[in-house]
């Protein structure tokens, strides 16, 4: 095994790292010398009183000071303990009043993060370096928690209510954020647009967050409004779009485009045509029809299906759901 | 002692008293309808040992399931059936009634010099209704299973489609199977004491399960109405736990914590008694500070209702109620701490035989440490919000519960195995297998403390490459695990069908427990003894005398 | 069991029981029983009666102090915890002790939430007073919604 | 004050025999009568402790949302019939009066007396049960009842011009939970007093013997001390 691999920590690319290291490295040095020091004992002594042929074992006497030493000894430890590490979790809980609030929406299981200009991105975060950052949170049906181990910091995110989370990068690049909170899992694998089938769940909820330098912040926030672009910089056309945030916003996870039903109805071939709901009326697929199952979709739910998609209200950028709808016009 | 005949049998005539309680009566029935404690004792052994063998088989699962990223051997949503199972199954099916109810329920009367427990029908109550609460659990099996883990937090638990009520009714009648058992033990431990028992004279086996029985009588009830709760969440939408009708999901972790964390003591504190007692026998000398061990019981007993909130500090705990717990989460490092010096202090000058009871005591000691040293990491606020929820924490259980409490129930078995069987084992196959298990427990989980602590969270059936190395190189020390209890499993096998008559006493012991006949008569005493000493006074008998017969005990019985 | 039994009894009843074989029973008369009825009987009525009287939070402090009255006489006098083993009393008192912990350090939480960051573990944010998904959606019938009711109360 | 007093335990001792031939109730593993009856009530009064922490759960849960919402907690309590909870703990005090009457009478051997005793119990336990079912019924057809069922705060099921906030399903959700949880034990507390009813007209009890009287009663105690708890903080000050 390379040295890399037995390391206890990752990088630590936050403002919380230099402290967090310390105080974990004190404590893992600490438990090395204590270990060292009661099992070398026990065990040294363990050989040098084995059981010998004729010699008894001394009788038990008492030791009144060495028995009030190590109850008391510890003592002074755990204060210490408990001080630092009430001291670093006071700075994990107090955001700067200046930092830049990232309202983050979990949900089984993707992750939404929506920037002070209304832009959104999905499953993956991107901030600045050297700023503080404050993702406001909020679920909207079971525990999640965010967890970024390169930055040290985890907050669960409860359903009714908000919490909050904050931290300054140090590093620029990509690291990885996780769900932390067990939220369960699809219970049969989702068909990729690809045709390759993937299992969906709480160990499927993570993503990367991209550190970009101050001066890549703008920019950033800009294009997240605009629809990407190809790499010869021709912009995708709505279609295309629609197409990546099938994906993005993990359509896929309940719709194909092959025709197949899974949880929800299939995209294929249903633009433009009637479909029967689930209360006995009948409607047609039209912009409206699915601009409005895609925000409100338990208004008019297909007949067979259940009403379990949520509300895409808030998530989505009218040019994003413009997009959407062109995608699925395209199925037809 | 005064001179005098066995006790005469009450109004039932039928067993024969003074003759060994295997054969006292005959016919599965009167296995069934047995009030005698041994019996009830060997009854939970094997459904527990039942318990710890389905719950492994779903270990070895997961382990497999993680050998590699992506799809191995099942899919998402059977995986997280089958890691919810394993934790369900070896919390509430194996670990908590393992010590007290199966082995607890054989020696401690008998410690005492007591005939038998203070309540048999409820005894036997207890183990049909622990077998009716295994029913109900395995039940969700068939039906879908459980895929909340083992902690059914709200509102998952609440929309999961999977049996969770099956699941949670099976683990609320277990609870009073629980309780019941507690309530046994500490009416049995206050009442029947035999004449010249003292409770400074009390084994200290026995000082840990009274500590572990308040426990299960104070904290056992909340978990009943936690989980009754939680049913009619499920079936009436009460709302107390569901934010969308205005509840508190968070409540909902404290409702079960204040049962869960205590329970986490239920697991380690008999451990712990067994490893005094193991420690004692094994290094004939009297434990060192048996005040000071039997006080950390009661203590630990009590810091268990204190510290519940660590389990909650990145779940939306308000700050100051955090700072408040990981206080006086520090304070539990104190019991612990006295409790592996005053072990270890016992070995110095002793005369220390590494049986394999021993080796299993001293497995504990060094597990245990790293345990609890790793839940120094845990406790500690700021260096908690990283590891929590992580393999760091899983391994840390896992080494207190595993590494501990299991350790210390094969110890208990295999010493007690003599006692309760009336056959011997076979050492040097029993040290193999001994070997096995400690070097495959490591293996497993050293890897985990790796990777938890660079950031792999648990209850995930996929992983991101980086941590497949850590992942493989556990899942490869499950099987040296697995096949390490297989080895003890033909031991034990082995030592029913073809083992030696074992002695009275085959560990010279000089606790009270070795003074019967093995296996004991029905009765557990022909008389009723009297206690002149106390149970690890070895100073007072050569090492002849520790094999034949105390003195002390002749001598009284002489008079 | 001669002195076996002797030995057995006061020492597992930690010397209370030096009269070996009596049953250390209390029997009060009824008349005294009944004076304890009615005792409890009075202080329903006055519990009672001044839930009528509107005193602000004093109103469950005095209705818990007389219920808390009740019940001391219910368990010292019918249940015979005077007189009886001392051991009783400590566990029905302890049981009360585990409760109020059980109480109180749930309520350390649940009562000082956002007291850091005010918008964590808020139902709603404080600047954009948007409501918490996940949370109570008031129904749609207007008439009974309280307004801001939703999460609103540290 | 008396004691009832057993003598036969010394003297079987003496004889050289276990006592339990004189005391056909007697288990093999207890000494004497005394030693079982103080044994069965340790036990119950441990099985009191944990009845305690039970209720106490909910008495949280109480606690922790009343502490949130105390004003939606008064709103909903002024729903509660304070009239016939004031009547239902009275009939409770004086089943629990009874209750120690019984086991009294049991103590100094009146055989009828016990069974008066418990007979007058039982029938208040009823009188409890019957005032309960009215309330339920009441309570039902107001909609005021838990979680998704609660329609109390819909304009047919206004009093007196007043609707309930919909928030208030969880003070019903509490007042179900903790009601309904203390009416099982009603029932249980019953279940376990006609059991000793039937083995006092069996004549199994004696001034040496009443130990299963006196454990039934405990537990009717247990009902009615969580009832002195439960009216005040539901029906007087919400």
């Amino acid at each position: 095994m390379n040295t890399d691999l037995m390391k206890q920590l990752p990088a630590q690319w936050s403002t919380f790292g230099p402290g967090y290291d310390w105080l974990f490295y004190f404590i893992y040095w600490m438990s090395v010398v204590l270990f060292v020091g009661i099992i070398g004992t026990a065990m040294y002594l363990v050989v040098k009183y084995r059981r010998k042929p004729g010699v008894k074992a001394e009788p038990t006497g008492h030791n009144l000071v060495m028995e009030l030493a190590w109850t008391v000894a510890p003592v002074v430890l755990l204060v210490l303990l408990f001080h630092w590490g009430f001291v670093g979790y006071v700075s994990l809980t107090s955001p700067p009043p200046d930092a830049l609030d990232i309202r983050v929406r979990a949900r089984k299981w993707s992750w939404d993060f929506e920037y002070p200009n209304g832009g959104h991105s999905q499953n993956a975060v991107t901030v600045p370096i050297n700023r503080p950052v404050r993702f406001v949170m909020s679920s909207e049906d079971v525990l999640h928690a965010m967890f970024i181990p390169a930055f040290r910091v985890k907050r669960d995110v409860v359903p009714g209510m908000y919490s909050t989370l904050w931290f300054q990068a140090t590093h620029a690049g990509d690291t990885r954020f996780f769900c932390a909170e067990y939220c369960g899992a699809a219970d049969l694998p989702v068909m990729q647009p690809d045709g390759s089938v993937r299992d969906t769940g709480h160990f499927s909820m993570n993503g990367m967050v991209h550190i970009v330098p101050q001066s890549g912040w703008a920019p950033y926030l800009e294009s997240i409004l605009r629809a990407p672009s190809h790499d010869n910089g021709i912009e995708f056309t709505a279609a295309e779009w629609g197409e990546q945030l099938y994906t993005q916003q993990n359509c896929n996870t309940c719709h194909s485009v092959n025709g197949s039903p899974m949880t929800g109805p299939t995209w294929q071939g249903v633009f433009g045509h009637v479909v029967p709901l689930a209360d006995g009326t009948q409607v047609t697929a039209d912009e409206n029809y699915i601009r409005r199952s895609i925000l409100e979709p338990n208004a008019q739910v297909v007949r067979g299906f259940n009403p379990v998609m949520p509300s895409y209200q808030g998530s989505l950028t009218d040019r994003q759901l413009d997009a959407l709808i062109a995608y699925i016009r395209m199925l037809r | 002692m005064a001179t005098e005949v066995a006790i005469a049998p009450s109004h039932n005539e039928e067993p024969h008293l003074n003759v060994n309680y295997l054969k006292a009566e005959k016919g599965v029935w009167s296995w069934l309808t047995t009030l005698d404690h041994k019996r009830i004792g060997v009854m939970y052994l094997c459904s527990v040992t039942l318990a710890f063998f389905l719950g492994g088989m779903f270990a070895l699962l997961i382990r497999l399931e993680l050998l590699t990223p992506g799809r191995t051997i099942m899919g998402a949503a059977t995986y997280n059936r089958v890691f919810t199972l394993h934790g369900a199954i070896m919390v509430f099916l194996f670990i908590i009634p393992s010590i007290p109810a199966a082995l607890g329920n054989f020696v401690l009367p008998i410690m005492l010099g007591a005939k038998d427990v203070a309540f048999p029908r409820l005894n036997l109550m207890s183990l049909y209704i622990y077998v009716i609460g295994a029913v109900f659990c395995l039940f969700s099996i068939v039906s879908g299973a459980v895929d909340t883990g083992w902690t059914f937090y709200t509102p998952y638990s609440t929309t999961s489609s999977s049996s969770v009520v099956s699941m949670t009714l099976g683990v609320f009648i277990l609870g009073f199977s629980s309780i019941l058992t507690g309530l046994n033990f500490i009416v049995t431990i206050h009442k029947l004491r035999a004449p010249g028992m003292h409770w400074r004279r009390l084994p200290l086996f026995v000082w840990g399960m009274y500590a572990t029985s308040v426990i299960q009588v104070l904290a056992t009830p909340v978990l009943a109405i936690t989980l009754a709760l939680l049913a009619a969440e499920r079936l009436l939408g009460l709302g107390i736990f569901d934010a969308s009708l205005g509840g508190d999901p968070v409540l909902f972790q404290h409702f079960f914590w204040f049962y869960s964390h205590p329970a986490v003591y239920i697991m380690i504190v008999p451990g712990m008694a067994i490893v005094s007692e193991l420690f004692a026998t094994f290094s004939r000398r009297a434990i060192f500070g048996y005040f000071a061990i039997a006080m950390s019981s009661l203590g630990l007993a009590l810091l268990g209702f204190l510290v519940w909130g660590h389990h909650m500090f990145t779940s939306g705990q308000s700050e100051f109620a955090t700072m408040v717990f990981s206080g006086l989460t520090m304070l539990v490092a104190i019991p612990s701490g006295v409790k592996v010096f005053n072990w270890t202090a016992t070995l110095y000058k002793g005369s220390i035989w590494l049986a394999t009871p021993m080796l299993y005591a001293l497995s504990f000691l060094v597990l245990f440490t790293i345990g609890g040293l790793t839940g120094l990491f845990l406790g500690t606020l700021s260096v908690d919000i990283h590891l929590h929820d992580t393999y760091f924490v899983v391994a840390h259980f896992h080494y207190v519960m595993m590494g501990g409490t299991v350790m210390a129930f094969v110890g208990g078995l295999l010493y007690w195995w003599p006692k309760i069987t009336g056959k011997l084992y076979n050492e040097p196959a029993a040290k193999v297998s001994w070997a096995f298990v400690f070097v495959g427990f490591n293996a497993v989980f050293i890897a985990q403390f790796i990777m938890g602590s660079r950031g792999m969270p648990r209850r995930y059936y996929d992983y991101v490459p980086e941590f497949r190395p850590y992942h493989a190189f556990s899942t490869y020390g499950s099987w040296v695990l697995a096949v390490g209890f297989f080895i003890l499993a033909g031991v034990l096998v082995q030592s029913l069908l073809r083992g030696a008559k074992a002695p009275p006493n085959p560990w010279g012991s000089a606790g009270f427990e070795w003074n019967t006949a093995s296996p004991p008569v029905f009765s557990n005493f022909i008389d009723t003894p009297t206690i002149t000493r106390g149970p690890y006074d070895y100073h007072e008998a050569t090492e002849e005398e520790l094999f034949d017969g105390f003195p002390e005990d002749f001598k009284k019985t002489e008079s | 069991m001669s002195t076996a039994t002797n030995d057995h009894v006061s020492d597992h009843s930690h010397g209370h029981d030096d009269s070996d074989g009596e049953v250390h029973a209390h029997v009060n008369s009824p008349l005294f029983m009944i004076s304890i009825f009615a005792v409890l009987i009075v202080l329903t009525v006055v519990t009672v009666a001044v839930s009528y009287v509107d005193l602000g939070p004093a109103n469950t402090f005095v209705a818990i102090f007389i219920a808390t009255m009740k019940a001391s006489l219910v368990a010292t006098f019918f249940m015979h915890l005077k007189g009886d083993k001392p051991i009783h009393s400590i566990i029905f008192i302890g049981a009360f002790v585990f409760l109020a912990i059980f109480l109180g350090l749930s309520n350390d939480d649940l009562a000082t939430r956002g007291a850091v960051d005010a918008d964590n573990g808020a139902h709603r944010l404080q600047r954009s007073g948007a409501v918490a998904p996940g949370g109570l959606q008031t129904p749609a019938a207007p008439a009974s919604a309280e307004p801001a009711a939703a999460g609103e109360h540290h | 004050m008396s004691s009832a007093t057993t003598t036969e335990a010394p003297k079987a001792a003496e004889s050289g025999h276990g006592s339990g031939h004189h005391h056909p109730f007697l288990a093999h593993h207890f000494d004497n009568p005394v030693h079982q009856f103080d044994s069965a009530k340790l036990g119950m009064w441990i099985f009191i402790a944990t009845e305690i922490l039970m209720f106490g759960g909910l008495f949280v849960a109480y606690g922790i949302f009343r502490g949130q919402e105390p004003e939606m907690f008064h709103q909903a309590h002024e729903r509660l019939d304070k009239i016939m909870g004031a009547v239902n703990t009275v009939v409770l005090l004086f089943s629990s009066l009874t209750a120690a009457l019984a086991v009294r009478q049991s103590q100094v051997g009146d055989r009828k007396g016990t069974t008066r005793w418990l007979v007058i119990t039982l029938i208040c336990a009823c009188i409890f049960l019957v005032v309960k079912f009215f309330e339920y019924q009441h309570k039902f057809h107001d909609g005021l009842l838990p979680g998704h069922y609660f329609t109390a705060h819909l304009a047919q099921h206004a009093h007196h011009g007043h609707t309930l906030p919909y928030r208030a399903h969880m003070f019903f959700a509490l007042y179900f939970m903790m009601t309904g949880l203390h009416g099982v034990h009603v029932l249980l507390g019953m279940g376990v007093l006609s059991w000793v009813l039937k083995k006092n007209l069996a004549g199994d009890f004696s001034k040496q013997y009443f130990t299963p009287v006196e454990i039934g009663a405990l537990y009717w105690h247990l009902v009615d001390l969580v009832w002195i708890y439960l009216f005040p903080l539901l029906y007087l000050v919400g």
